[in-house]
């Protein structure tokens, strides 16, 4: 039996860990450090319709137990993507969760259709939620109204599951979450960034030339797990739980609080092995915990 | 191959103002080839701070396994980093990024080196391969003041040395361009790292004679996967921006818009 | 000349810094560590009309550079505030700022009334946002309606100018600034505590008997600096900012954005002289900056 | 008078599986007065982990001005600090809150005192004080098992000493109420620190003895400002609660609802 294998809509994951979508590019890097195939599954970085070339430099800035980014969704664009990443990407043993974003509903609609026909793509994360684009993005996460018809316009095209990305910048992340299932979403991912800044000690004015950043790493761990708690309670179409996660522990609690699967970012870069590393340790885990196959862990927070 | 490994600590010692030298060893430096490689710092185990920093490689010695980094104590992260005792472990992940050619120019022929401060370091490894493959080389070395300067012997044993600091407390009063100008001008290329205005004004100082940059930027995770160190470029007609990381951080002069 | 004076609606501060609601008591525990007149001004724990006895422990709950916290409001209600501890606070040299909380409306007024009559209380905060009660609280500080009447009608009774602090859990943070400036808030204090949760890694279950807590220190900051600068382009009314403050860099970041006094919360727990050792620290901050008065920090971030 | 202090580690060393000795030099030391009474110690300087650990004084030496403390190294903090070198800073806050009294009882009485793990450590000073004071104490030291246990010998020679473990594998097997029960009833008063179910367990097995028990509570500022590490009272009519790091630790048994 393989203690660590979730089903999930359009997902058959040997295990519930995948590296967060922009902290692992296309996957090329790490590649080459190590077997991609380990992994439950790859968030690929956000595909737009055209190439994006994203905000101006600099673009990240640390912060105390996590990081600003406003990387402006930089990407090759949906052609490239589709004749150059993905089939890259087929030659390892893993379902693709594509990463969809854009400013207009039509834009998200035109790279739903033809990513999800990808044959390595297995299900779509709608990015209602990146706080570094000036419009479209995050307006579509903190409205639920928006959210729910972009949702079921995305829905109406794609050829496979359709989990939505929520934004942690609103009052009451429940109701995006209801609209968006009651909209025909097959699952959540969450939590996308909070939105921070940082500003140079000297000048005063903001590091980033985007100004605002989007905040994650282990200091937003907390706001996370409240919300996969709360979002859990609310909806039951399964959640991708993510923010701050840098240990084989804190895969445990996202699952505790309700995630079927959890997705590592920022903690790449600080140790670009974690996603096998955490892998590896997890059955230890499971031995320590008393428990068998690691579903048994999902949401007993609740119970 | 870019490796992590928990590197020792073999030495660590104060060159300069808040300026230091440390050398580690381990199986990583037998993966170190190019000159102005970098390596990505772990300087805690904790997450504060929470990313890794970027620290030229200085000097690789690959009989000894031993490799040596120069940085400046400035922000938390390398203040900690100046905190570490020889005997402790150092998460390094690396060689990362392309460096300095060393095939541009033919034996017998002689280069410009050019370094800002902490920007010096990764020419002296370069300088000592250049020798090695019977290059002449001539360092300016550009710094702050005269509390802040380091390497100065080193570089003067490998060929003539220049140094100059802004308030003229040591070597010729000025930037590095100003000791170029009077530079007698029998070098074939010129080779370069520093901060950004350095590099702006050396490009725009020796339009006619091949250069090779090394930028700065601020890094995420290092090895072309985040996007967070990217740069525009003018020349390159399939690429409209590069990676400072994975595609250099040693660049043609002329490729990345100054 | 006092290079750190500060004149804000009702408070002359001999310096901008204080300590925030809830993390000094009412000050007796301190006043044996130093003299309080070194201080700004004090903002006192929340007071509500009658003794509260707040959550069940734990109460606290540590996270990576912050804490979480539901206390729950516990205080010795007004008139033992009244009686007891404003008293004793009178004999330091320091204009005092009541923090205000209730259930209903009512509630607030009730308090408010009374206790800006106090000799020294010379501003009210209206703690609007408290994520650590079950009615009140949060949902004033969420809906901008909401937020503005219960403005008005304090503002009505109050005999000091009324500062109104402000949530950090909602979608947009300027909407409920700028509701609660046209109800007539003299001033806003920003940000109260982000609602997160910790589970505990054996059990799965959350770490305190509350649930879900309010996060602060380090880890907000990035949140923090964000909503001031917003709130700063948004009303013209001033603003004390917190969230975060741990050293002297932290209190001009905060003065950078557009904060005209900083407020010190979670950082008195880890270092208890941390605000005389801020105060005494800043000249010689002003002086590395070139900067005559610390009022010419305020807002740089914008110019 | 409570200070903060920066004191200096002059010895540190592991006593048991995961329990460590560490003893400090300092100023601070001159003002601890009471056996029972806490350090509230920061063990980074950065921000993760953020909040002070509490940790009871173990022994006090106010001539040398050296003071000891026992701890499991367990969680993230404490196992930073047993990393800690002799010669190294510790940032303590101390001392804090109301230990055990020490005119309770009359000279020549005889007392019983209970620890249970980590919650024997303040006993020790708490027994030196009271034999020092004419006392008699008989000892009884719970633990989980063998390879925790600690401070036996030194407890024996102060008096006798009972040591229990849950496994059996040193001392008599099961909880401290087991050798409680089979020990002749011949003390006066009871001192208890350890875990709230033995503090529970103790308050009804002898209801009708004076007890004097040490709680636990996660806390925040340590000094009683921040509300966090409250209990309900029983008995006090002017109070409902009080808060463990000010008003406590040590309250007489009965005054907490368990
Ligand atoms: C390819 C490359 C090679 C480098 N080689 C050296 C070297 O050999 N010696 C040396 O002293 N310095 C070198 N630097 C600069 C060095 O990385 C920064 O000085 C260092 O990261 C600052 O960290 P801190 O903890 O002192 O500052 P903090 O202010 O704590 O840094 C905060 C964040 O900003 C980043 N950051 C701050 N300054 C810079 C900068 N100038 N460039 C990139 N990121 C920055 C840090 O990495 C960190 O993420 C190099 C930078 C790059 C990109
Ligand atoms: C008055 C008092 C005296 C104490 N004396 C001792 C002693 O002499 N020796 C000893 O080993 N331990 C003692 N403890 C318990 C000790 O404080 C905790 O074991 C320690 O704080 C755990 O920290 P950590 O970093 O190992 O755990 P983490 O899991 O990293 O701790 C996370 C947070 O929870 C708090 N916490 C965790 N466990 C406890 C606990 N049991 N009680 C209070 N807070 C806790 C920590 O302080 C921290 O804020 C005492 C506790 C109190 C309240
Ligand atoms: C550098 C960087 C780039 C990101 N790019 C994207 C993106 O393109 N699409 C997206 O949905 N989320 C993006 N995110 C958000 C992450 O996928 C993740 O939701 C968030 O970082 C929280 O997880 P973490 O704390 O583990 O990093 C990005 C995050 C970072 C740090
Ligand atoms: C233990 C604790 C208790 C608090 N109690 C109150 C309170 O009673 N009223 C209030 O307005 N804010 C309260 N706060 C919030 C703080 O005043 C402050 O807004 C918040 O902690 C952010 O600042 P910091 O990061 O510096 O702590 C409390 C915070 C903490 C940590
Ligand atoms: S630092 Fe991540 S791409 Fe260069
Ligand atoms: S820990 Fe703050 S009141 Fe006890």
């Amino acid at each position: 039996m393989n203690r660590l294998s979730v089903s999930l809509p359009g997902l058959e994951l040997k295990n519930p860990i995948m590296p967060a979508s922009g902290c692992f590019g296309f996957g090329r890097e790490y590649a080459n450090l190590y077997d991609l195939s380990l992994l439950g599954s790859i968030m690929i970085k956000a595909t737009t319709f055209e190439t994006r070339l994203g905000n101006p430099t600099p673009r990240v800035a640390e912060t105390s137990s996590g990081m600003l980014n406003a990387i402006g969704l930089q990407n090759p664009g949906l052609q490239k993507v589709l004749t150059e990443e993905l089939p890259f990407l087929a030659q390892y043993d893993i379902p693709i969760i594509a990463n969809v974003a854009g400013t207009l509903t039509e834009d998200y609609v035109e790279v739903a259709k033809h990513i999800s026909a990808a044959p390595n793509v297995h299900a779509l994360e709608l990015n209602i939620s990146c706080p570094n684009v000036k419009c479209g993005g995050i307006t579509f996460g903190t409205d639920p109204v928006v959210a729910a018809e972009l949702t079921a316009a995305v829905k109406e095209v794609s050829s496979v599951p359709v989990y939505v990305k929520l934004s942690p910048n609103v009052t009451d992340i429940t109701t995006i979450a209801k609209a968006v299932e009651e909209a025909g979403a097959d699952g959540i991912t969450m939590i996308n960034t909070l939105l921070g800044m940082r500003v140079d000690e000297r000048t005063g004015k903001p590091v980033l030339a985007n100004k605002t950043g989007g905040l994650s790493g282990p200091s937003v761990k907390p706001v996370a797990i409240r919300m996969v708690y709360e979002v859990r309670q609310a909806v039951s179409i399964p959640i991708i739980g993510m923010g701050g996660v840098a240990s084989t522990q804190d895969v445990i609690d996202f699952m505790s609080v309700g995630a079927d699967a959890v997705a590592v970012g920022t903690a790449n870069f600080v140790d670009p092995f974690i996603c096998p590393t955490i892998i590896e340790e997890l059955p230890d885990y499971l031995d320590a915990l008393g428990v068998a196959h690691i579903s048994e862990l999902v949401g007993r927070a609740h119970r | 191959m870019i490796r992590q490994e928990r590197m020792q600590i073999v030495r660590h010692k104060q060159l300069a103002e808040n300026i230091f030298e440390l050398t580690c060893i381990g199986q990583l430096v037998s993966e170190m080839k190019e000159p102005g490689q970098f390596v990505h710092v772990r300087v805690s185990d904790s997450y504060e701070p929470l990313l890794r920093r970027p620290i030229s490689i200085a000097s690789i010695d690959r009989e000894t396994l031993e490799f040596t980094m120069i940085y400046r104590a400035d922000g938390r992260g390398t203040t900690l980093l100046s905190r570490k005792q020889v005997g402790e472990e150092l998460d390094v992940l690396g060689p990362l990024g392309h460096g300095f050619p060393l095939h541009h120019d033919e034996k017998g022929s002689t280069v410009l080196l050019v370094g800002g401060g902490i920007g010096v370091p990764p020419l002296y490894e370069l300088s000592k391969r250049l020798n090695e493959n019977g290059i002449q080389t001539i360092h300016v070395l550009g710094f702050l003041t005269e509390s802040v300067v380091f390497y100065e012997e080193k570089f003067r044993a490998l060929g003539e040395t220049i140094v100059c600091t802004i308030d003229g407390s040591r070597g010729t009063k000025g930037f590095v361009t100003d000791a170029i100008e009077v530079l007698p001008a029998n070098f074939q290329t010129y080779y370069a790292c520093g901060p950004t205005p350095m590099l702006r004004a050396l490009q725009h100082q020796m339009p006619t004679i091949p250069g090779f940059l090394s930028f700065e930027e601020r890094m995420g995770c290092g090895i072309g996967a985040c996007f967070a160190c990217v740069c525009k470029t003018e020349s390159l007609p399939d690429k409209e921006y590069v990676k400072i990381c994975s595609d250099g951080p040693v660049f043609p002069a002329g490729v990345i818009s100054l």
